[in-house]
């Protein structure tokens, strides 16, 4: 599977985690994507780490307001109803549970819910932005990713990077599998039609619990 | 009291060594003309406390390009390879901060609060050298307040009192950070009279702003 | 979501023994609508978190003089002579806490923060009870977040999707409470369409917001 | 001399204190008389703890707006160039030591700069306010009040009731004397031109001691 359509498959699988009338924060890169595939039934409320509650769709070029962008620093709409407001506002938002679900990329995830996020050390040094006070204060936490990199498992017994959080995320998409952090540890809960369970023990390094209920992912 | 002032006045408050806080979210609502006076002045070995480092032709991250910062307190670098570039080399101190963590620790030093408990951390390096507490079983990060020498914030439309409304999103860390530094300069998109903006649109009260400097972009 | 309901509906969310916070100074900016609601479905052993305790006929007052309140945490209770009677005869506890502490408490509650430190109450009676907590030299008292089962808010304008704007003085601890309940009420003076609110005039975002009263005066 | 005079007296010569520019929070009760004698030449800015800055006078009868009162639940009205804000940023004005100087009433100071002012246990508990956050978050504290209450000293070599604040006080000023707090104790400052130093000592149970540059005050 080429990377576009692994992506868009996790996007897809992504959005229907999310419940009407829930407050989402999506982070820059594919979990952006998962936008597009939030179906017309649902309507959720995406809030932007840089000000504001009512994210709306990227504009028609000529019509973007320069001081209306998106924390990647890109240009967008808010939606009839948005509200705008300073940065301590913003995560208090985050920091005090009201925004329901996270959506977020990772570098690599562990069987305690452990993430790894925002650096490889001596190579690539973004810094955490508001991952960390995201996925401290998010009800939910999801990860997006493509399931190893490069043949290499991100799904890991332990992470080996500096932690963005420790035992935070609830539940990993994959475009192989839908994988829940529970107390007893990784839980298999949903196979894509195109894999098997050995294939994705093979690529996932951490112990993973086979659920009593998998079920096929839908792509 | 007249806060209307030339550039060149407004910086001769800002001088080698300073700490300084920049509004501003990957530029969007950093006042770009205070950041040209700076590099024309040259104004060196900055602290420089700001969401981000801007981009490389933008922002905060000019100054980091031009070699005027000896150490940046951000969220964020990703955006200006030259911040990557200057810490791996040695040439800059670069200090991480969780945002929200950032955010509020500016808001302490501007509110008089001597520091706050976060769970943000918890667990990772950014617990290194600081005090836990613990309430009620849990566990959290003692977080101190910051302050600064002068902030430099960016004014969508202020008045002649300095009362400041930030247009959309380029409020983010404009009102904390012209709380909580000695002196506050605002670049201004539009200036207006006193009563032009009415009192409860005012982002930020006059009473935090020292200077004004009109040609903001 | 149809967030506008009848106060039938609104008061099922207020039962015996809650805690509830309620917004105003002295009056203003008190949902009174709420209150004769309360007051005709006679929930009692109530909690209140309030900036005061009002005046015997007005604001959270009426409920101490129809001896609704159980407890009460307030900053000040001098305009309602029937706050100190009840509580000099043994009938309401009254927790009497500085007003920026107490601000600070619910934003701390609303906005996640597991704590903050102080200098006010240093060397007072406010100190008992509480941690010291010792930075560079300087002793703190910390003092912890509040939280509230529901929360009564006073709405100047709303609109549907619950983003309020507040008048004037009517906004003190309303933006704070909306943060910091279970369950938010908002009692309307005026409710406008979607979009008929500025998205920068907005002062309470409407995620926190659960329900909207009408015929607030 | 009566109340009034003594008062008027008292608001009169604080309002001296107060410097062009100066943001100020005046007290309910006496302290609010202070603006009625602030020079025309001092523009001073006045708090409103309850969620403004630029207090203005007592709106005319059938003028008041009924969502624009000070922080006695009093209408007033704003100047232009007012900004209204929450509760907690104007504590963040208050604590954060951005008010110049703070006027407010009080039952009891002391040697120490010991302030008693919120309450008499068993009889009147109003409870503290702001007052708590304004004397320790200003950047100067005056004491406006009568010298005596009955011919009782309330300036005490200690204070009795409980404290609302330790050692924040800087400056007494009653119908009779101008008073500093030192490190040294309280030296007198400015005498009313209608007393004399006995007088003052015999109505201050605090040890006094005599500025060398002690002045007749401007009555």
């Amino acid at each position: 599977m080429d990377d576009t359509t692994a992506k868009q498959r996790i996007a897809k699988r992504a959005a229907r985690e999310l419940n009407d009338g829930d407050v989402v924060n999506l982070g820059i890169g594919l979990p952006t994507m998962v936008a597009n595939y939030i179906p017309d039934d649902v309507h959720v409320i995406l809030q932007s780490e840089n000000g504001f509650v009512g994210l709306g769709p990227v504009p028609e070029p000529g019509c973007e307001d320069k001081d209306i962008v998106n924390a990647g620093g890109k240009c967008v709409t808010v939606k009839q109803g948005a509200a705008f407001f300073d940065s301590s506002v913003s995560f208090g938002i985050i920091r005090g549970g009201h925004v329901d679900t996270t959506i977020l990329g990772a570098l690599e995830v562990d069987e305690k819910g452990n993430l790894a996020s925002h650096m490889v050390p001596g190579k690539m040094v973004p810094g955490m932005g508001g991952a960390m006070d995201l996925v401290s204060g998010a009800k939910k936490v999801i990860i997006t990713m493509t399931h190893t990199s490069k043949g290499a498992p991100k799904i890991l017994k332990k992470c080996t990077l500096p932690l963005t959080a420790a035992g935070q995320v609830n539940l990993i998409i994959t475009e192989l599998a839908v994988i829940e952090v529970t107390k007893d540890g990784l839980a298999l809960k949903e196979i894509a039609p195109d894999t098997t369970i050995a294939d994705i023990l093979k690529s996932t390094d951490a112990d993973v619990i086979i659920s009593e209920e998998l079920k096929v992912m839908e792509v | 009291m007249n806060k209307i002032k030339t550039i060149d006045q407004a910086m001769e408050y800002i001088r080698d060594g300073m700490t300084v806080m920049i509004g501003g979210f990957m530029g969007i609502g950093t006042p770009e003309l205070l950041i040209d006076a700076m590099i024309e002045k040259g104004v060196k070995d900055l602290t420089i406390i700001a969401n981000d480092s801007g981009l490389p032709d933008r922002g905060v991250g000019r100054l980091i390009v031009n070699k005027q910062v000896k150490r940046i307190i951000a969220s964020h670098i990703g955006l200006n390879p030259e911040t990557g570039r200057q810490m791996n080399s040695g040439e800059l101190i670069v200090d991480l901060v969780p945002q929200g963590t950032l955010a509020e620790q500016i808001r302490a030093g501007g509110a008089g609060i001597g520091g706050f408990l976060t769970e943000t951390g918890i667990g990772t390096e950014i617990e290194e050298g600081k005090q836990k507490i613990q309430v009620n079983d849990k566990i959290y990060l003692l977080e101190l307040p910051m302050k600064a020498d002068v902030a430099l914030i960016r004014a969508s439309v202020i008045d002649k009192l300095g009362n400041v409304y930030y247009r959309g999103a380029t409020r983010n860390f404009n009102p904390l950070i012209a709380t909580a530094a000695d002196i506050v300069i605002a670049a201004a998109e539009q200036v207006v009279e006193v009563g032009g903006i009415d009192p409860s649109d005012v982002m930020t009260p006059g009473i935090f702003v020292d200077m004004i400097v009109e040609g903001e972009k």
